[in-house]
């Protein structure tokens, strides 16, 4: 990866994670962060303490007001051990009626807000249940572990990249990003070639904008990108957390399919292959569009699928909203004139990535796919792609798949490895394939 | 009352099974009167989202009936090992269906057989396999918790296996199983199935047998197979049964427009969070769904074709989608065979 | 198991195992079997040698002719080892450019024939091999099991059972059991509720009668089974394969779905519940069907799928087909008489089980099922099963769920587990529910 | 020939891809003539099921064109890393897409990126490590076999790469990657991917980087994340990654008749063979499968509902069926994170 800079420094995004939790932010000067789900996972950090670090880095919380916190770098992450003794053979002797525990669970969240460390709430929880010195060392393991995660107070700070971003949108809401999972999006890029100095169009919606911002990560600031969007704007909430850059946001250009459809009236799009020209008119391209591509003003409406996350920001009174500050490289009529000419000439590789039907978006797409290249289709719903599979082998395709995905995560452990007990079962399915020329 | 005798109407000491909705289901003894913590004996109510329903109000009704409540119904059904393994009380883990009905098949357990299983548990499989054993054969079981013996002898009696069941408080072990060459099948899911294999074998007839030990971590796995094949067992297998369960439903997409001047329908409150959020009903599990509204929405489905033709702007169909959440990992499934006449060790 | 006596006998089917490979035969002492694919992998063998000894021996085969092989009871197993020793450390040194084995094809080929065991086979081949000791004990093992597997020369034989059947069809063609696999079999024993003593009906087609075999097992001598079957005769292999006695056989009656059709015209089987009775004829009950239920008479039409097997056995001159000897408890009238008297009265469960479209077949038979209890239906498509969701949602029926399977077998060697590398994509599809009462 | 840099027509020295049917998928090197067995100097002929195909044909030709054989035709594809993974000569086990997309995107790698791999063994993975690291990042690729080294770096110059990669021929768990504090990336398929840690951690730059090791089998994977722990890498994740292929086609079922008039329609070669025999047309992959009669195929599946509703004696639907026999297992991936300022020690 080019070596942007690797320090936390303020007007960036970052990502947090405390355990298996992630959540983005912007780094502002004197500003508290919420994170976590309303109610007691919930708490409130100040994260000066991380600015000028080194991305990667852990930072311990500590605690200067009821749920607010502040952070401090830590230079060496201590293992969670120490809690563990010696434990019963097995659990024959474990009774479990759930009147174990001797502390009750006001006294339980006492202990948690009165400044106690993760670690010393954990302690002294274990030494209140009855039951746990006659667990076998297996379960008290788990159960600390458990425990722990609850209180622990480290949290790391990361630059953002598409393995986190693609892991929060799924591990938040996997409708924000319509079931893409990390291995479906990996494929898409894969399958599709996606490289620097390729040039390539994408038709996304309702994915957060992740799929073109990975095509972007994978380009650098070498080639083209068109991307195609439905409705009034496009999503790009995923492009405007990766930190890109001005030159690497310039491979970008949007058009709204609606635009694409005129322009190929308009006969500006056709690029010998396909139909003729039949119509005249070329001029009035920005006057139907109420999009306003203009890097003063932010477009609100597109960060309404965020603010629908876990976290309620506003419940906290010291928690700014942070503004979003987008960098828009051309002014929108530009930007249809740009995918225009990219579009006529050509592209290398193609991406269909939504959850409304594919057969229509993909089919006039594929017009300006050069042959012998790829194109990939992700849908969460497999009918969809059965129906398009159909269509698409009547039309001048070939090595047409459709597949889908296994994604098991495994728990590593001395003497205790096994898959993790819950799996996601719904990654979505691809259909993928090469175009070749027609006969000529 | 029985599991394994059928009959028509629910009576005083009956298990039945209470079906709310998909994910709220619960068996029921049915008894009058209960304790309260008082030790004061109180009318028998059960509480469900749709009001209370009177214990007394079952008996004499039909298996398989809808039960009126004040705010809904719930239908009730006549008790199976399946349904008994999604409402039993749990104790320990559990195993569920498609790690119980691998285990039968595999251990060719039919009715006459002579099963040894360590240990109980929270009664899962047990009742899995007292069904297959029949009126005729046995199931042995045994667990080193002393409590969970003696709440499972109680449950199997009240469940009407009392003729085919012996439980035991035992750690086989250093104990054995307490059975000599005279066992078909033997169950283990013990933390360490390793030490208790030379017993099984033991337990095992003259003539051979199968055997099935149950675990979670592969690092058990690694050492029971090891133990296995040094015992001289054949035919040892390991494999995991995941069952994946679909949410059957009609899903509509939207097909956008091609036509330059069907642009203008889009209208501004047609943006992704109301799309997002209509899709979330689709993909997500319907965990809250229950009978009455499931009965409701039975109508909801019936594809409007006029309302697709009019607007030309979705696609309807049927579909079947995968919980996003579902089962990962239960345990792993050794079994092996014990060939006629192996020699004995222990 | 009831102790039917555990000594393999003439007249008795047996399961032949070889390594992975299963096959069935009737015992008959003089004859000879062909066992094997086509090719280098066919064996004849005579398993006089087998009569008499415990099922579950296993036993040495022993060279008389070209491929003609008898057999001698093993007293202990032997461990394949002896082979391996010490290898190189990794791979870095192999070269495989497909002439590191000095030996011709047609040498091992010749090598195979000349009366050598298995082990001195496999041991001359890698001896011969002049990668084999450069390779990694890792490898060295892989390939010595791959080649002692191919070349292995013990038996043993079993005592039928749904176990093996079901593998055995598997393994053989899984388009003979419509790829209803062990896992979704066993399901839908449970799930139906099938025991000892119930009243149970199934409708099969396709999969060698292994349901109802499976169903028979599971009820012992007790209760009653009806099985509908479509066209000219039940196919019933796996219950002829399974040495059930005639009192296991009592429990079992067939009718055709044609007759069953016409029997409800005729109001026999109305049970109260449904539609009462329009037409007045009950006469001539066996007039219509061609089928004889005659123990004199096999029926050979149904042994068709059976002879489609990998098996050629008319290749092999001195193997001849055995004849199969089936029981038949009662006439075909007679049988129409039971199992309708049986449905009359209501079943305890229900399970359907073909590749034919199930919606009609599984709402007629629902009708006999007890309010209360289970059904369960398979399909090897997930498309006929959703359909006859919908169906049933709008029927008297509740908790309906429609499921797959996913089966994976490991290998369990030292530092060497894994999954197996390839794995079954289609075990077939389960939808199963309750029924409940109508409104009254 | 270059696998980064997009060209419209064949030239002498491109690597095509030679698309014959699903499962017949050939990579070839473009070159007029070959050496004979003897050493000869002879033309270039490709045998396809098709009838010969001269290299020299495809001169000029553009990619994604029809190839007309004697006996039918097949198409010459642009070679992206995918089809060289189907394509390619095996020298060792390799990795497939579904891992491959996986370890990209885990290990973050982009343009400019500096990536350590070892093995190289038969260049599947390093090809898309190619195309992602870009003109401007590199690829240091090593292997303990020397041969492979030499046939690796001949490939990888053949396909446009060798501005970006060095092969080099090393034992990594000795002799380490030969990359100190340089690499933002390290990949490592060996038998004991421990050993290597230490020093892939030395080849990380001082900000820090990711890690990942393939290893089939899980004990490979218990000593790696062990290892891993104890040299202070976080994020710590194992992972199994499987893609299940459907078959997408129109399955035609029976629908047996329901009136008792309608038995006569029972034809006595209606039975289970044909049946059967059927099946295995819908439900078996077809294998044999090639362009030619693929397109032909389409035509058969269009639903010919007059028939349907004629004999009203079948239903027609779309499936999409998954193949009989699909990949079980290829490895384990275990992914890490090395924190900044990790202190190294080896």
């Amino acid at each position: 990866m080019p070596s942007k800079g690797c320090r936390i420094l303020e007007d960036l995004n970052v990502i947090v994670q405390r355990g298996d939790y992630l959540k983005s932010c912007r780094v502002k000067a004197g500003r508290n962060y919420t994170f976590g789900k309303k109610g007691e996972g919930q708490f409130t950090i100040n994260i000066d303490g991380a600015i000028g670090c080194v991305y990667g880095s852990s930072f311990k919380m500590e605690r200067v007001a009821n749920r607010l916190f502040h952070i401090k770098v830590l230079e060496n992450n201590v293992a969670s051990s120490g809690i563990v003794t010696a434990g019963g053979e097995d659990n024959r002797n474990l009774c479990d009626d759930g009147s174990s525990q001797k502390l009750t669970p006001e006294e339980i969240s006492r202990l948690k807000s009165s400044g106690l460390t993760g670690k010393e709430v954990v302690q002294t929880i274990t030494e209140n249940s009855m039951t746990f010195k006659e667990k076998t060392v297996y379960s008290q393991e788990k159960y600390v572990n458990k425990k722990q995660k609850k209180y622990d107070e480290i949290i790391t700070i990361h630059r953002p990249s598409i393995r986190l971003l693609s892991t929060m949108y799924y591990l938040q809401d996997p409708l924000k990003i319509s079931n893409l999972r990390i291995d479906s999006l990996s494929q898409l890029l894969c399958l599709a070639n996606v490289q620097s100095g390729g040039r390539f169009v994408v038709f996304e919606s309702g994915t957060s904008g992740l799929v073109a911002a990975a095509m972007l990560h994978r380009m650098g600031s070498s080639g083209h990108l068109v991307y195609v969007y439905h409705g009034n704007h496009p999503h790009r909430d995923a492009i405007d957390l990766m930190n890109f850059t001005t030159s690497e946001l310039e491979v970008l250009s949007f058009i709204s399919y609606t635009k694409l459809c005129e322009q190929e009236g308009h006969s500006m799009l056709t690029n010998g292959m396909e139909r003729p020209s039949t119509t005249d008119e070329t001029g009035a391209l920005s006057s139907t569009n109420e999009m306003v591509f203009d890097s003063e003003q932010p477009v609100e409406e597109d960060t309404s699928l965020n603010e629908n996350s876990e976290v309620n920001e506003k419940e906290s009174a010291d928690c700014q909203k942070p503004t979003k500050s987008r960098i828009f490289v051309r002014k929108q009529a530009d930007d249809v004139l740009v995918s225009s000419s990219i579009l006529r000439d050509g592209v290398e590789g193609l991406i269909v990535a939504c959850r409304l039907h594919p057969v229509n978006i993909t089919v006039r797409l594929l017009q300006f796919l050069k042959p012998g290249h790829s194109f990939v289709v992700f849908s969460p719903y497999k009918e969809p792609l059965m129906e398009l599979y159909f269509e698409l082998k009547s039309l001048n395709c070939t090595n047409l798949r459709l597949s889908e995905n296994w994604l098991r995560h495994y728990q590593v452990l001395p003497q205790r490895t096994h898959p993790e007990v819950n799996m996601s079962g719904g990654g979505g399915y691809l259909l993928y394939g090469i175009k070749i020329s027609k006969e000529t | 009352m029985s599991f394994s005798r059928c009959k028509r109407l629910i009576e005083i000491g009956d298990t039945v099974i209470l079906y709310i909705s998909v994910t709220n289901i619960y068996a029921l003894e049915v008894k009058p009167t209960v304790l309260n913590r008082h030790g004061k004996e109180i009318e028998n109510v059960f509480q469900t989202r749709y009001g209370c329903l009177k214990i007394t109000d079952l008996i004499g009704k039909e298996f398989g009936s809808k039960i009126t409540l004040p705010k809904g119904w719930v239908h009730v059904l006549y008790p199976t090992p399946e349904l008994w393994t999604i409402t039993l009380p749990h104790r320990t883990q559990i195993l569920y269906t498609p790690d119980i009905a691998m285990v039968i098949t595999q251990l060719e357990i039919g009715p006459g057989s002579i099963v040894c299983e360590a240990g109980t548990g929270s009664g899962s499989l047990s009742h899995a396999l007292l069904r297959a054993v029949g009126p005729t054969g046995k199931l042995h079981t045994c667990d080193f918790h002393k409590e969970r013996v003696q709440v499972a002898l109680d449950e199997f009696t009240r469940h009407g296996f009392s003729d085919r069941v012996t439980v035991s408080h035992r750690d086989v072990c250093v104990d054995g199983l307490g059975i000599d060459g005279e066992a078909d099948a033997v169950f283990l899911d013990l933390p360490k199935p390793w030490e208790a294999l030379p017993h099984a074998v033991i337990s095992i007839k003259a003539e051979g047998g199968r055997i099935c030990s149950f675990s979670p971590c592969i690092e058990q796995v690694c050492r029971t197979c090891e133990t296995m094949a040094a015992l001289g067992m054949k035919e040892i297998t390991t494999l995991e049964c995941l069952a994946r369960e679909f949410h059957v439903k009609y899903i509509t997409v939207p097909i956008i427009p091609d036509s330059s001047d069907a642009a203008e329908e889009l209208k501004p409150d047609y943006n992704t969070e109301t799309q997002a959020k209509k899709m979330k009903l689709d993909i997500k599990t319907s965990d809250s769904e229950d009978t009455n509204s499931e009965d409701t929405k039975v109508k909801e489905i019936v594809p409007s074709t006029s309302k697709a033709s009019r607007k030309c702007s979705e696609s309807k169909f049927m579909s079947a989608i995968s919980n996003l959440k579902m089962p990962g990992h239960t345990g792993y499934l050794t079994f092996a065979t014990v060939p006629p006449g192996l020699k004995r060790t222990c």
